[in-house]
């Protein structure tokens, strides 16, 4: 069970996240995103609940809706909404946009707008911790789609076969843009499949921020003690289009997106920590107030900050 | 003639196709009800079902080594990657299967498989759907590679890739799928074969080549030129695989000048392969050294201030006419 | 059950394999076999009991250890072995060698020098047959190394949800070269990987000829009426050297070669028919006298065989 | 000075970093205990385990992006893909992951990772055992491209190769590996940069640049032709990428005449870079169209009279030559 600090910390990360894509939501409609926007909102407790066992040494990569792996791991909004803008002052200096975010300086070693290669990446980190001794893991976040994916077998084979420090957590969100999990393979339970490489494999309700919570402090607990990789499933859903300006209709319905939508994972936890006399919802609502004062210097900060100078776009690519 | 954009008319070329033969089915993610990412496919699944529009799981690798073995057993598939960027997973089976099973069966199978996708940089697609990679399909044998620059091309040249026995590499820059163009009525079947480069524009004193998007700011660069006298001829190739050098080497000896423009990189890119063949087959025509413009030699940046810094502009591209005249 | 006919025709199709490979053998000693020869022997039970179930129709599709496959299919050993010898007479008129054998007219849809894309060319061949409503059904053979390749991922995977009439058949040898499958994988039970699919998965001694014929012929059967794919896996053992001129020290005990020589599938299945007075010994001995004479005469065929012209060599790359 | 093959050269450069650089590990099928399928880690497994030789599954992709992680992190991993074939499984990840990190990362992230693989014609070997692409690899930005001709070169190269920063692409053709060549003592550090030629053979009528095995091919022929008081000045660029023009186009200034001999294919190949880079910096050094001589642009086929056709001999090699000089 997470300490009073802990859980109110899990609370405002999810809030920083929710209210940084809302705010990302409204930017790109008025038009100042100028690549996708892939959203996070509804699926906030699995970042939040994961990356609160993580320090900054600690090597997190990503997929193309990784705003939320961003914020939990460190980023601060101003540089994740810089870099949608496009500007210098963004994580990646402008380099990147939505599916390329870059802070190795908290362990955000990147995201990646194609689909897999976090997978065998993290597995990747768990092998430099085990090399050189050192108490890290390696997390990778990806959803339900990436699943089917040959990386999702060669990774996680190669981290069970060395026993590496690594987390595998598939956001099952039962859709790859508009192709549904049951349609993209005969056995959607993704955690299931960890069977194939001797791996442990839990499920857990990716809305209920608590259960996230536990489920990932066990598997970094084990890899931490050289107990080896892990397989979360996380059942979730996102409630808002695949990317910002593209259609929600026809692939799923709205009844469903409602019945997701009252199942709001920042809704739940609010409850539970209230229920449970962890926090009174007037704490609650002070943290998601600092949080929109911090969001709202944020976008400031992104508005306010210079695009790169088009001389340096040829810059760094070799060391 | 009516004027349609770049993806109907491929569209049009693909939906009667499909109409005669059955054998054609194409398979991507989003292919299906929901029609293609840039609507490729739209309302032909209603007409032809899941299996014909084949929706897959993210498993490029899969589903290209899954039609390699479809199209060696007869039938004709069509892989529409959506983002050209996403090829990359499937190249052992582009490189090592798909494109020697003709030769390894000593002609004994064919491989008639036709490969789609968006290329190109613009729009701040980032640097993982930004990617073009024709001259890496141009070096490896095997492939017949086809860059439209307009949808008259594109209809022609899709209905020869339709009927094609070669793998068929298909690209169309995300800056030009939605531009309209004239395009004969439906019931005109013509088609353009691979390896017939256009004389996009006649000009008298420099020969420029160029590709798909660039084509089209060279003919902008070169019509802001005429007003000056300067007479441009604009050559498109539409295929880098044939190539056809005979038009090209034509066009320069009445030109004396020669200029590449493309958006991909130049080291062994295709203004390099252009100007080898120039020096084998035209080089006393040459006036001036034959020249390259491409695009910056570097992954793709968001940004539109940088975005902006790597690809060929109407600027660079009149400054490059110029320096070849200036020689 | 296998009628009589059946049964001497399965021990038959083992007899050419094992004297077409020890022919093969001798020739590399002989320095008539120019590339790589990667021999079949102790497992010829496997392509035996399964190609006994298909027609030139049904399409096949194999890896680098392929001859039984091709035998089997109906590659006549002569043209096999002035493949490997390099000639114009060859499978492949001399252009591909042992692991690049070609034989479309009986359905040996190619071998391939490269791990994995065989799968995905069953599936594809499946694909076709369901798409044009043939009663066909894809193979293909790999080793239990490729079942750590991502092709096995995406390619059952693909088979399963579209339901094609494929048969996935790894011939679990135990090693990948020197590795043992022990190392690559924590779960060496191939056929359990099936699950994450919603494929049958079915597992069989490779060694015995009836079993794998009886599992094959399920499958098959199950392909043609719709059923959709199966995986089965063949627990066997290679008894020579990973290819010819290899050793075969160090990675695995001579004792354990041994034990499996004893287990050779040819004499298990001459031990059943036998006893089961299915066959007659003297009847299984003419069988064998014959294929001999076969591969005799397959041989100084192969030899007597011209090389192909260097003119060729660049003819088929397009139609 | 001893006399050591070229495989041996590059293990002892491996043996000697890997005492002092625990960041180092190796992985690859068969690199362990058995010591690589062309002993390219012999011994070293007994002196550093299974975690830094380190035996891999048959999933190059995977193991492929296993090391971008690793490289991200802090270690220092080498790929050994025995036969350099096997990498298209991974293009993937070296083009959209690994080449890009550095630059996606804005210059937070290195790269240090070095691929290595045996590439070419021989043998017998066959189409999925003979590949090359290295102009492939010198086409995308992010790469360094090795590729040497001789045991002194493949351990100062190699010594460079296990200190960069920047993923580097160490290819060894198959019909060298095992041939001797004079390597100082083990006690000299000497070191080759990347992007520095070796003029392999002085002389006035003619420069050949060639690489590889292609090199010791070229070397014989000029070696020939001086008896005939034909006088060929042979370059060695020992990198593509970088690629060090400077040395081939003083070269040029001094024997007006240039050709290109390579294994790998024509369209878009090194040839047709070397030659665009001469018209653009050489031009008026030419006293004769530059020239280039590939191997055929076709797979590779496997019987011996079939694979002698496809690659450049010595007599083919004289042929390009004195046609040049006849120009
Ligand atoms: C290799 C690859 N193929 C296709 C795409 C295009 N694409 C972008 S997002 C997406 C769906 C991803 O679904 P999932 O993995 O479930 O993540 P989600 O969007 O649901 O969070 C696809 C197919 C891609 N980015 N990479
Ligand atoms: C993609 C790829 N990687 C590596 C190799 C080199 N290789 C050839 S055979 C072999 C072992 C194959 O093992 P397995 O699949 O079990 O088949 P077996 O040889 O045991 O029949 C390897 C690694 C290859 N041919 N293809
Ligand atoms: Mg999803
Ligand atoms: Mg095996």
């Amino acid at each position: 069970m997470p300490t009073k600090e802990q859980s109110l910390s899990l609370y405002r990360t999810m809030q920083v996240i929710r209210q940084t894509e809302e705010a990302l939501a409204r930017s790109h409609q008025a038009g100042l995103i100028h690549g996708a926007c892939h959203t996070y909102v509804g699926e906030e407790a699995i970042a939040s609940g994961v990356c609160a066992h993580l320090t900054h040494q600690d090597a997190v990569f990503s997929t193309h809706r990784g705003h939320g792996h961003a914020l939990a791991k460190g980023v601060p909004p101003r540089e994740l909404i810089a870099e949608l803008f496009g500007r210098a002052t963004g994580c990646s200096r402008g380099r990147g946009g939505s599916m390329h975010l870059f802070s190795p300086e908290v362990g955000m070693m990147g995201t990646s707008g194609i689909v897999g290669p976090c997978i065998l990446q993290a597995a990747g980190a768990g092998f430099t911790f085990k090399l050189l001794n050192q108490p890290h893991v390696g997390v990778a976040f990806f959803g339900d789609g990436a699943s089917n994916n040959g990386a999702f077998h060669e990774g996680l084979n190669l981290a069970a076969i060395y026993q590496l420090p690594a987390i595998f957590v598939c956001e099952n969100n039962q859709f790859a843009t508009e192709i549904a999990i049951t349609y993209s393979t005969r056995n959607p339970d993704v955690w299931t499949k960890a069977a194939s490489f001797g791996m442990p494999g839990v499920c857990v309700d990716g809305n209920d921020a608590g259960a996230v919570w536990r489920a990932a402090g066990e598997a970094v607990e084990r890899a931490r003690a050289g107990g080896g990789p892990t397989l979360i499933e996380c059942k979730t859903y996102r409630t808002r289009a695949h990317a910002e300006g593209m259609r929600d209709g026809g692939y799923r319905s709205m009844e469903e997106v409602e019945k997701w939508k009252a199942r709001d994972p920042i809704k739940l936890y609010a409850a539970q920590l209230t229920s449970q006399g962890q926090a009174a919802s007037g704490e609650l609502d002070a943290i998601a107030a600092e949080v929109k004062a911090l969001v709202d210097e944020a976008v400031e900060f992104a508005k306010a900050s210079p695009y790169p100078d088009g001389a340096t776009a040829t810059e760094h690519i070799y060391a | 003639m009516r004027d349609i954009t770049f993806t109907a008319a491929t569209r049009e070329a693909l939906a009667e196709r499909m109409a005669v033969d059955p054998s054609i089915f194409v398979v991507g993610e989003g292919i299906g009800p929901r029609g293609g990412n840039f609507g490729t496919t739209l309302g032909l699944y209603e007409k032809y079902g899941a299996l014909r529009l084949c929706d897959t799981p993210i498993a490029e690798r899969g589903f290209v080594g899954l039609c390699c073995g479809a199209a060696m057993t007869g039938s004709r598939p069509i892989v529409d990657f959506m983002f050209f960027d996403f090829i990359l997973d499937a190249m052992g089976e582009l490189f090592n299967q798909i494109a020697k099973m003709q030769y390894m069966s000593s002609g004994r199978l064919t491989m008639p498989i036709l490969l789609r996708g968006c290329i190109g940089i613009g729009s701040s697609a980032a640097t993982h759907h930004s990617g073009s990679y024709y001259p890496i399909f141009a070096h490896i044998p095997g492939f017949r590679v086809v860059v439209p620059s307009n949808p008259y091309d594109a209809k022609g040249l899709f209905r020869t890739a339709l009927r094609s026995d070669d793998p068929v590499l298909f690209l169309e820059h995300k800056n030009i799928l939605h531009l309209k163009g004239p395009v004969p009525d439906e019931d005109d079947d013509y088609a353009i074969p691979f390896g017939l480069a256009n004389v996009a524009r006649e000009g008298r004193d420099i020969t420029v080549v160029s590709l798909g998007l660039m084509l089209r700011k060279t003919l902008e660069v070169a019509e802001k030129l005429a007003a000056e006298g300067i007479s441009v001829e604009v050559i498109d190739p539409r295929t880098i695989a044939p190539l056809d050098m005979d038009t090209i080497l034509a066009s320069l000896k009445k030109t004396g000048r020669i200029l590449v423009v493309d958006e991909t990189f130049a080291p062994c890119g295709i203004g390099a392969e252009i100007i080898a063949q120039v020096n084998e087959r035209g080089f006393d025509d040459l006036d001036a050294p034959p020249a390259r413009l491409h695009g910056a030699h570097t992954p793709t940046p968001y940004s539109p201030t940088l975005e902006a810094a790597v690809v060929p502009t109407p600027q660079s591209i009149t400054q490059a006419i110029r320096d070849v005249l200036a020689e």
